[in-house]
């Protein structure tokens, strides 16, 4: 049966991509913040998990306001990635697991998730970031992804509830998988910042802390705000801590903190890094 | 600031939620710059600004604001943070850039008030 | 406050818009199913009702498998009809209410539905075959118009008791709407019939006669059906019938029944015509 | 047959549930009869029919069921009858015509086994 091994969340804007193009790994402004990744990929030497299920935002690639799905599921063999509009050079293509995405996809809708399933996806940084961060040897890498997009671009977002409610829908998904597989939930974004309006650069340090404290044994703690108040408290980006929320949802009652790791500011986004174990 | 949930909607200073209110207002400014992801499309804009933006069907507010390159103007005028993104990007400006324009600061003056955010 | 007035149920499968088209009401073939529709039409010219919701499936025109949503909103100022892919001539675009839209879609994603909203949307003969039947004069159509649209092309599809619950969050949230329209809601498609397979023809009247009358007053029985049930009782399209159950959600607790006909065969299908009234 | 609801999920003969197993199979094929929408991509069909098949990248099986016009084969190669339907429409066929075929009846028995399912 497959198993749910742990979850990571981790940043994944657009500057850690450039900043690993030009390999700053060393650069004062960015050793910090990469600093914590080792630990991470340590972990993930550790558990080798099979599948990588990417809980991300769709950052206007993939997803227009034509058709504006809350949740997506991919269900493709494999992912493109493609220029964002920046003219960077594309990453190659991220192998898929479409039998595990159908199961997923099955039983999500059977439990009343209302899902919308992706044959072909284009998936942008919010999702190659996070993967480029954990698994940085690409030729080394053997781990399949499903990418699971939320909307935070066209309001109403899915409430927090929604969401971690979503999460633990996927994590019974996943037990149910009659494969030997070994699945680990990557919830990526956050945590807070604001791009847009005369609050542009808002960050919220003493709710980071709290929200990187509480996801840890009391998740329901943070699936009590509106998005509303996310944006409030976390900026108008910082709702992407929705993205967290099912990561958590999906790892079950009891976890355990490997790492983390906390650093102010890179670009305009305070920096959340974690690895929980499932019990 | 208390960390609380709170059940009250009050706005929020300098921010501007994008709902379906704003959907309806900047759909066409949005999709322009939604097609800033493809290279034919920022190639055309690049060539003739104008016609570009009549070719989405642009208003007159919108048309200003992308002429002025103004984000607040272009947030006021329906535009969302997620598509400005690409028209942004495209000028070869990054999320500090347009945050010190939107700030009124000075780029090395937003970077200090993100700095000071860490402590 | 706006108010649901009731809701009309109607096959629209292609071959009755060519039969519009050529003018085939007094027919020997059609007029059997032609003359279900004046009672309808006079019903509707008595409660005038100001909004359409019309619930329908896209049968390949606006969507495709690479994004397949399980229930789409339309959020446009108006909806085209386009070529299918048989070079018909497309009818003229439906005006829509995008206000009342963005309160439908808020309220739905509150109520934990996970809303594809569609700001720009091509609707098909699923949506305008009802159209016409019910509002064959153009020029005065005052009427505007919701497409709500469900996916029944990709398994798996919303189970009937989900549909049936959307159909209640649809009615609560026009109920919460503050303007005052009278909205009537469409339940597209139907009754039993199968395109595709060695089983293509099938049609199973009982059931269509049984369903016909437990909507009425026990919607909750024909909610308890599997989707896999609908597949074998009503054939692969029947399962259409899920899109009358969100229509009759919408309505509440106790409706009476205005007028209804039934009718075999049209084209491929089992027609049910139903007018059901708000109490 | 029993009208009430069953807890079973028997295989219903004659049937082909269109799930993630078949979607896996047909995309290709359903790619291409989706384009059928378009006026320019039936006109390319019917210019070059394996040209068109091989650009969508269809295997040999859907390849052959296209060549064949057969609704059964190209439901086994992973077709979804909504996209197939513009396949079967841009040729002038309609759902009887197709429904005979693949009942192995001519389109005067198929129809009259439609009129006998409302006695
Ligand atoms: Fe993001
Ligand atoms: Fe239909």
């Amino acid at each position: 049966m497959a198993k749910i091994v742990g979850g990571v969340t981790t940043s994944h804007i657009p500057a850690i991509g450039n900043a690993i193009a030009k390999e700053l790994f060393e650069d004062p402004y960015w050793k910090p913040f990469f600093d914590g990744y080792p630990a991470v990929r340590a972990w993930l030497d550790k558990v080798k998990p099979d599948v990588a299920i990417v809980v991300y935002n769709d950052h206007g690639l993939n997803f227009f306001l034509d058709k504006m799905p809350t949740f997506s599921v991919g269900a493709a063999f494999e992912y493109e990635n493609r220029d964002e509009g920046w003219g960077l050079q594309p990453l190659p293509p991220y192998p898929g697991d479409p039998e595990l995405s159908w199961h997923l996809i099955e039983s999500l809708v059977a439990d009343e998730f209302d899902i919308c399933s992706c044959q072909e996806m284009a998936v942008d940084h919010g999702f190659t970031v996070p993967m480029s961060l954990l698994w940085p040897d690409r030729a080394a890498r053997t781990v399949k992804t499903i990418p699971v997009a939320v909307n935070t671009v066209q309001h109403p977002l899915p409430t927090p509830a929604r969401c971690f409610k979503l999460g633990q829908a996927i994590g019974r998904a996943v037990e149910s998988y009659g494969k030997d597989l070994k699945v680990v939930v990557l919830g990526t974004g956050g945590l807070s910042h604001q791009l847009d309006g005369e609050r542009a650069g808002f960050i919220n340090k003493a709710f980071d802390l709290m929200c990187l404290e509480k996801i840890v044994d009391e998740p329901e703690t943070l699936a009590r705000y509106s998005i509303h108040d996310l944006v409030r408290l976390a900026g108008a980006q910082g709702a992407e801590l929705i993205l967290w929320l099912i990561m958590r949802g999906a790892l079950g009652d009891k976890v355990s903190k490997v790492h983390s790791n906390y650093h102010i500011p890179i670009s305009n986004t305070g920096a959340g890094l974690l690895v929980l174990e499932s019990a | 600031m208390p960390l609380q949930p709170s059940p009250t909607k009050d706005p929020i200073p300098g921010t501007v939620i994008f709902d379906g209110a704003m959907a309806m207002r900047g759909y066409a400014l949005n999709k322009m710059c939604y097609s800033f992801n493809e290279e034919a499309g920022r190639a055309a804009f690049l060539a003739d600004e104008d016609g570009y933006c009549d070719r989405f069907g642009l208003n007159e507010a919108q048309k200003a604001a992308i002429k002025a390159r103004n984000a607040l103007d272009l947030i006021a005028a329906g535009g969302n943070i997620y598509y400005l993104a690409k028209f942004i990007g495209m000028l070869g400006l990054n999320v500090q850039d347009v945050g010190a324009q939107q700030t009124g600061m000075t780029v090395e003056e937003f970077k200090a008030k993100l700095q000071a955010a860490g402590h």
